[in-house]
């Protein structure tokens, strides 16, 4: 657990996934598909998931839109107005970080760059960061979970020593060490994206065993279930079995479960920039900009609120809607 | 009391009670004024599917809906001349478990996993004994698993209920309940969870037991082979609603609701060519937040057209004198029904 | 039991070995893979061939890497030289190694960061276990009311905030505006309580925020279960005080699964919260691994990982005890 | 050859020759007050003049620091302040004599008696030693002592972390194994190097050498007992020759200090041994020294590198802790180095760089011209003779960068829609990363599209210090920092533009300047024995650099330092860049 203390996701991991899990296979065994209607309508009952899902949307939008909003409302990211800098405390000259009509959210300590701009541009990073590494973790998860699962014996052996395994290892330390000596670039991404796929594929790595844990667990408890039982009875291959029965059936909880490690991985990708082995420079990202303002907030704590709210604001978002689904797809984790 | 005094009432009388809980989803009519009653040393069988509101009717009358902040109980429930609706949680707490106890469906959730079985009845024994000691609730805890049939009581005390049997289990269960001599037991469906054999024997035990006590005892379940072996008097409900009620001989003789009927055609008898098919109440229980208008079972009735006309917009009222019955088919229609269509095929 | 407990020291031994083999894998293998010659990390500037080579023999980086493998194992049991010509260290098991960069063995340097990551985790412990699992079983008593809400709107919020804004937050409100609080400066407990105490103030009150949020939203969801449970009906039935049913039956088992993720959190804490002591310079493990790391110093980033496993094991076997103590129907087999 | 880097990729520290005056050093804001009343507390006093002057002995000194020296051991230091502590327990021949202003760049006979005998051919140096030296154990210190003292820097493969200069002149061949490897049954074996009576040292030269003298006065120079010499170990209980005798070491904690009992002050002409303690504490939070300086319980930072961005806000705006600051020149130069790399093989390309650079945003990155200097103009800092402060070929000093002329020269290079480069900053150091980040910026404004790639300072030696690694990462810009560990031009420069300092390692000529004319001026100077002429070639080197555009100079480094008022006899002292460590005192004798 020690992707840093943030490691919200192991609520997620601990409630009553397996019990909740027989509950939703119930009633899809009995209600059919209906399952999907009645969360739909929970979930529209739910204001404030609701609204964690708007703001969620509105980010992506500006995360999608960043370059054009900074045409519009900014100055590039890698301008620099010196003019902006008091020379010898090196902070912005205007009140409150330097905000303005020029400058939204302000500009940057000793560069004088735009701030507004830096933080959208950051949210391009932290939120497909995010996104992609859970899929990858949920692609990873699921496959091994179910294979543990289903297929049991050895091969559930296996898996769940790594599973294990991963779990006991101290994560951020290694995602630093690893991320430190990846390649800055390859392929032909240029470095940011290229440091976008690495933080990918070590956040996304560490994160497989939550789902998969989790998954393995429903396999199991589902594979026991009469549905199952009947089709294997009436002769159905076990690949008919796995897709047809038991993956419908596991859509809902990886789907809460891959919705709730994302705000995790935000998370986890701040800290690492934070840290800083995140983007290089002169990308943004919230972190990074977070560890730059360790200097100055005393002086001029606004550049420290800004992308700590923007991560605040982001998570919280995350989380809300992550709840409400739980909740509208497992009602007795409530 | 003044009353109770003039004309004594039952031991247990419920009167119109009606239990609701507003959920996200909606307000659950759980149960819509019942009315029933008991005598001390007699038996009453409640039947139903489930959802049919009886276990929802047992858990008012011992108060265990206070807890839940969106229950809302309306009506008049008597025990022993006292007024349970409008009491106080404490007055309530104090007779649960002493004067009225109560049997769960499945001994093993229903007792804590942590916690051994001796300590629990222990401590049930002293709540409500608060001067006895350890050593004197011990004992009367080992002396009652020794009553229900369960061997080598001092062991079992320390045990687990997950080491139990599940026959021994539903045993240390009435010991439990029965561990304050409570002048009315209520069984929710004490026999579902077990095998036949051990059905019969649980059976035996609290018709035993009830004779010892001379308790009042209330048997809730959706078996009526159950309840035909032990209730004095049966009550039929459905969708929350009571729909028939009367002795139970009456009941089983001349059953006037057609969902009786359907009960009595789903139930198993030796009697009868195992080859040949059950036939059970047709389509699913009603969802207790909108109740089909009027009868609640009219859209499963299969004889809903032979009600002349008559409309089932109104709800039908409970009528008969001794055995009652809420229909709106004639009388002479059903009966007709009865003996020419469905007693052939029980 | 016993064979259990033998087959879970022996998997915890296990996971260790590999541990700091993938490790020591990463950190012997990449500088080798991209080029960068270890010797010339731990050298400092002095570039001249001699002492390069000096560096080399000592650190035994001559040897296949299986060797040097074999030598670290070695060192942890029994000890080890590092000898160049004249010049030898011994370093007494458990031998992390040595690090060339400070200059100094790697177990005593640890062992002196290990009581502010003690005191760090452990302090903050106490703290969130006090808030989160109170608050979380008030709002599941209260579930639903206005108090309920509010309770669970703040825990939200605290499982949204990275530690590395709400530390700094805390300091610039407690430390520089309002002046309450002095800026971090680790005092050990045994120097001067007080100041022990005053100093870890920030910190703990800062990292026990969040996991307190955790565990009140945790407390709230188990406690709400247990209270749907039967036997928790059958206590009531019995007329058991409703302050019994709650304070014995419910919590009991409702805080059960606490035990397990308190176990694992404490024991992910102990091995370093690199987070919170980056941002209150708290100069533990963490902050010790992390330096490590950046200055690629093998030796420190190996026992740091090597310790931070071992407690996590540990705590993970720790809990899996202790639940057997607890829950009757686990068996331990 | 050895290199400072190690310091600056430890802190930015220098091990700094000295500087003329504030006024030449110091932005408009140190000027003012400048030169200003002797003795009294004022703003950039002790850059000048000694501020509390006294002699009044006893009481604590409180030093702290938020780092920890990378060696106690004479041999294995590196750090500026590290040297700078090392007057209190270490004694040389000659040392740097302890008074403010250019004068503490002389050189006085420290243990010897006197001046050396210098033979004719400038091969011989012949020392007499003082009577009733001792170590801190009372045995006296012999000739053989300082022998074996020198001999350990032969010993780098064991003594590794100091510089290694000392060999290049006596012994260029290195024959000798250093004491540890030495067959001579008194480790002694050192041919160059003779002691004829305990009293007597030679010293025969490979060739000639002018800066020799200063070699000696480094702490590895120093006199080291052999019975208590062990090796690799020596640094955590270094013997004393000078007042104080280290009490203990808390490697990465603290150290501390207690007067040398067989310390006779009649044989030392230059400390002054005020405080009967010294205690040095190492904190991890560079904010927390700084609250602790200006609430006065703390007395100085040895670090001497400046105070955070909180403090001096709140320092300048206070006049009451103002006029308890200074802001010398530590003395070292950052840069940014142009490589061979192509198209930087043409020097128009890197005209172009050069004139591309925005002087005020790099200025900015580091901190501005408090916390980070004014802006450099040419390779050669106004503190070492034969610099120019007026000398400014780019300039650089209006701070604006010059696009037109930037273009001009791509254009000439035949580059005129720019190109690609990649520049290297060390990732332990943000301030380097914030100015390769703005140098980008600003070569993006002529076309130039640049890279950043950020590497572990710690591997800088094989990184940019390896020509061939360089090429192979194709490193078109490598920012870089660096001073001098002796107060010449040869020691200044000679790492940085002759082509026979050119290692396969650690290698500091980044650009590979192979320029025939500037090895023969480094050799015409090294012969010449007086410095004003010596000044003249160094003068020219600087104009050759320059004029080849191999560096950009960034800024030349300021410190923005507070000292506590309790403190007596506070003065920076030129060869550090640092208040003279030896010669504080405390006014309430506590």
């Amino acid at each position: 657990m020690s992707l840093g203390p943030e490691a919200s996701i192991k609520e997620e991991s601990t409630a009553p996934a397996a019990d909740a899990a027989d509950d939703r296979g119930g009633e899809k065994a009995i209600a059919g598909r209906s399952l999907k209607q009645i969360a739909w309508r929970r979930l529209k009952k739910d204001r404030v998931a609701i609204a964690g899902g708007i703001v969620v949307i509105f980010l992506i939008v500006v995360a999608i839109l960043a370059p054009v909003l900074s045409k519009l409302f900014g100055h590039p990211i890698d301008e620099y107005h010196i003019d902006q800098i008091d020379p010898t405390f090196s902070t912005p000259i205007g009140k409150f970080g330097g905000i303005s009509r020029e400058f939204l959210f302000g500009v940057e300590p000793t560069s004088g760059r735009d701030v507004f701009s830096r933080i959208l541009y950051g949210a391009q990073t932290s939120l497909s960061v995010a996104f992609l590494s859970a899929l990858l973790s949920t692609i990873l998860g699921t496959t091994f979970g179910l294979a543990a699962g289903f297929l049991g014996g050895w091969v559930d052996a296996v898996i769940s020593r790594i599973m294990d395994f991963l779990l006991a290892f101290p994560q951020l330390l290694f995602a630093i060490a690893l991320v430190s000596v990846l390649p800055d670039s390859f392929l032909f991404f240029g470095d940011r994206w290229s440091r976008v796929f690495v933080l990918v594929g070590v956040i996304g790595f560490f994160g497989w065993p939550y789902i998969g844990r989790i998954v393995r667990g429903q396999t199991l408890s589902l594979r026991e279930r009469e549905f199952v039982e009947a089709s294997r009875s009436m002769g159905a291959r076990s690949g008919r079995i796995l897709f047809k029965e038991l993956l419908p059936n596991l859509a809902a909880p990886i789907l809460v479960y891959a919705t709730l490690i994302i705000p995790t991985n935000i998370l986890t990708e701040a800290a690492l920039s934070f840290l800083g082995v995140g983007i290089p420079p002169p990308n943004p990202s919230w972190g990074g900009m977070l560890s730059d303002a360790v200097t100055f907030y005393s002086i001029d704590p606004m550049y420290m609120i800004i992308p700590g709210g923007m991560i605040f604001i982001t998570v919280l978002a995350f989380n809300l809607f992550g709840d409400g689904l739980r909740d509208a797809l497992d009602p007795k984790a409530r | 009391m003044s009353i109770g005094a003039t004309n004594p009432r039952p031991y247990l009388e419920v009167k119109d009670l009606t239990v609701r809980f507003e959920t996200d989803d909606g307000i659950v009519q759980a149960v819509s004024d019942s009315a029933f009653s008991v005598e001390a040393g007699k038996t009453l069988g409640i039947v139903g599917e489930s959802g049919s509101g009886k276990s929802v009717t047992s858990l008012a009358v011992l108060g265990l809906h206070r807890t839940r902040s969106n229950a809302k109980v309306s009506g008049e429930i008597w025990l022993d001349n006292q007024e349970l609706v409008t009491a106080s949680d404490e007055q309530v707490r104090l007779l649960r478990g002493g004067k009225m106890a109560m049997i769960f469906q499945d001994p093993l959730s229903a007792m804590h996993p942590y916690f051994t079985v001796g300590s629990q009845i222990v401590e049930a024994y002293r709540v409500h004994h608060p001067g006895v000691n350890k050593k004197v609730a011990r004992e009367r805890a080992i002396d009652m698993l020794a009553r229900v049939g369960i061997p080598q009581p001092e062991r079992r005390f320390n045990d687990y209920a997950h080491q139990f049997s599940g026959g021994m289990r539903q045993r240390a269960m009435i010991a439990m309940a029965l561990v304050n001599d409570p002048k009315l037991l209520i069984a929710d469906e004490p026999t579902t969870a077990l095998d036949v054999t051990v059905q019969a024997q649980i059976l035996d035990l609290i018709r035993d037991l009830q004779d010892e006590f001379g308790s009042a005892v209330i048997m809730i379940t959706h078996d009526l082979g159950v309840v035909a072996e032990l209730a004095d008097d049966v009550l039929v409900m459905y969708g929350g609603k009571v729909i028939e009620k009367g002795p139970a001989l009456e009941v089983f003789q001349n059953p006037q609701h057609p969902y009786t009927w359907g009960l009595l055609g789903s139930m198993p008898r030796l009697d009868r060519d195992v080859r040949e098919r059950l036939n059970p109440v047709k389509g699913s229980p009603p969802s207790l937040i909108n109740l089909p208008s009027g009868c609640a079972f009219h859209p499963r009735c299969p004889y809903a057209g032979r009600n002349g006309n008559r409309s089932f917009n109104e709800v039908p009222v409970l009528h008969g004198d001794v055995h009652k019955v809420a229909c709106h088919l004639p009388q002479e229609a059903r009966t007709e029904i009865f003996q020419q269509e469905v007693l052939p095929n029980l | 039991m016993l064979a259990y407990l033998i087959r879970r020291l022996f998997n915890a031994v296990l996971t260790l070995l590999v541990v700091t083999a993938v490790t020591f894998g990463i950190f012997f293998l990449v500088p080798k893979a991209t080029g960068s010659d270890p010797a010339l990390l731990y050298i400092g500037k002095t570039s001249d061939a001699a002492s390069v080579e000096g560096i080399r023999v000592k650190m035994g980086l001559n040897d296949p890497i299986v060797v040097q493998y074999g030598k670290f194992l070695k060192g942890l049991v029994v000890g080890r030289d590092y000898a160049n010509g004249p010049d030898v260290n011994h370093c007494p098991a458990p031998c992390l190694g040595y690090s060339f960069k400070t200059d100094q063995e790697v177990t005593p340097l640890l062992l002196g960061d290990l009581p502010v990551t003690l005191s760090l985790a452990l302090g903050a412990a106490v703290l969130w276990l006090i808030m989160g699992i109170s608050t979380g079983v008030i709002s599941a008593l209260r579930r639903g009311t206005v108090l309920d809400r509010a309770v669970m709107g703040g825990a939200l919020a605290g499982v949204s905030l990275p530690i590395y804004f709400t530390g700094l937050l805390a300091s610039a409100i407690f430390v520089y505006w309002l002046g309450w609080l002095p800026q971090g400066q680790y005092v050990p407990f045994t120097e001067n309580p007080g100041e022990w105490f005053i100093q870890l103030l920030l910190p703990w009150i800062t990292l026990a925020f969040l996991f307190a949020a955790t565990y009140a939203r945790l407390t709230r969801a188990n406690m709400l279960e247990t209270l749907g449970e039967d036997y928790v009906r059958t206590a009531r039935a019995k007329g058991l005080r409703e302050r019994t049913v709650i304070g014995k039956h419910a919590l009991r088992s409702g805080l059960t699964p606490i035990v397990t993720i308190f176990g694992l959190d404490l024991g992910a804490l102990l091995g370093g919260a690199v987070l919170t002591e980056t941002v209150f310079n708290l100069r533990g493990l963490g902050y010790q691994a992390l330096t490590a790391i950046r200055g690629n110093d093998l030796p420190i980033i190996l026992g740091v990982t090597l310790i931070a496993a071992f407690f996590i094991v540990f705590a993970n076997l720790v809990v899996d005890l202790v639940y057997g103590f607890i829950d009757p129907r686990v068996r331990l087999a | 050859m050895a290199s400072k880097t190690r310091v600056m990729a430890a802190a930015g520290i220098a091990a700094a020759l000295g500087l003329t005056t504030a006024a030449c050093g110091g932005s408009s804001d140190s000027d003012d007050k400048g030169g200003a009343s002797g003795g009294a507390a004022g703003y950039n006093a002790a850059v000048t003049s000694v501020v509390n002057p006294s002699t009044a002995k006893g009481g604590t000194l409180n030093l702290w620091s938020s780092q920890d020296a990378d060696s106690w051991d004479p041999v294995r230091g590196y750090y500026a302040f590290v040297w700078n502590l090392n007057r209190l327990y270490t004694r040389k021949l000659v040392d740097y004599s302890a008074l403010p202003g250019k004068d503490g760049l002389k050189l006085t006979p420290d243990l010897a008696a006197a001046e050396p005998e210098i033979s004719a051919d400038k091969l011989t140096y012949t020392f007499k030693l003082r009577d009733g030296i001792k170590f801190d154990d009372g045995s006296p210190i012999t000739s053989k002592d300082i022998k074996y003292g020198i001999e350990r820097v032969w010993a780098s493969d064991v003594l590794s972390g100091g510089p290694v200069y000392l060999p290049g002149v006596l012994d260029p061949d290195k024959t000798y194994k250093g004491p540890y490897k030495d067959t001579d049954p008194n480790k002694l074996g050192l041919k160059s190097v003779t002691t004829p009576d305990d009293k007597t040292i030679t010293f025969k030269l490979a060739k000639p050498s002018g800066d020799f003298l200063y070699l000696l006065a480094m702490p590895g120079s120093g006199p080291v007992p052999q019975k208590r010499d062990t090796g690799a170990q020596y640094g955590k209980k270094p013997a004393s020759s000078g007042p104080y005798m280290f009490k203990d070491i808390q490697p990465g904690k603290s150290a501390s200090w207690v007067r040398n009992p067989n310390w006779d002050p009649a044989t030392d002409p230059i400390r002054k041994a005020l405080p009967d303690a010294i205690n040095l504490t190492i904190t991890t939070n560079a904010d927390d020294l700084d609250s602790r300086l200006l609430a006065g319980t703390a007395d100085l930072d040895v670090g001497q590198v400046g105070v955070q961005a909180a403090a001096r806000t709140k320092l300048l705006s206070d006049p009451n802790l103002k006029k308890n600051a200074d802001n010398p020149v530590s003395g070292f130069l950052r840069y940014a180095g142009i490589t061979q790399v192509a198209p930087l093989n043409n020097i128009e390309c890197r005209k172009a760089v050069i004139y591309a650079a925005d002087p005020t945003a790099l200025q900015a990155a580091f901190g501005g011209p408090l916390a980070a200097g004014d802006i450099g103009t040419s390779m050669l800092p106004d503190n070492i003779a034969g610099s120019d402060a007026n000398y400014d070929p780019f300039n650089r000093k209006q701070g604006k960068p010059q696009v037109d002329k930037a273009k001009e020269a791509l254009t000439k290079c035949g580059q005129p829609n720019g190109f690609n480069l990649t520049i290297t900053a060390r990732n332990n150091r943000a301030q380097e990363v914030k100015a390769a980040e703005a140098l980008q910026a600003s070569l993006k404004a002529v076309g130039i599209t640049a890279k950043i790639d950020q590497y572990d300072g710690a591997q800088q030696a094989s990184i940019t210090g390896s020509p061939d690694n360089v090429k192979k990462k194709g490193y078109g810009i490598i920012m870089a920092a660096w001073a001098a560990d002796y107060p010449t031009g040869s020691g200044y420069m000679q790492p940085l533009s002759d082509s026979r300092f050119i290692p396969a390692n650690g290698n500091y000529n980044l650009p590979e300047i192979k320029d025939p004319a500037i090895d023969e001026l480094f050799d015409k100077a090294n012969l010449e024995s007086d410095p004003t002429k010596a000044a003249e070639y160094y003068k020219q080197i600087n104009t050759k650099i320059m004029e080849g555009a191999y560096y950009l100079p960034v800024v030349s480094a300021k410190a923005l330092n507070y000292r506590n008022p309790r403190l007596t006899n506070v003065y920076i002292h030129d060869t550090f860049g640092q208040v003279d460590f030896q010669a504080l005192g405390v006014s309430d004798g506590k």
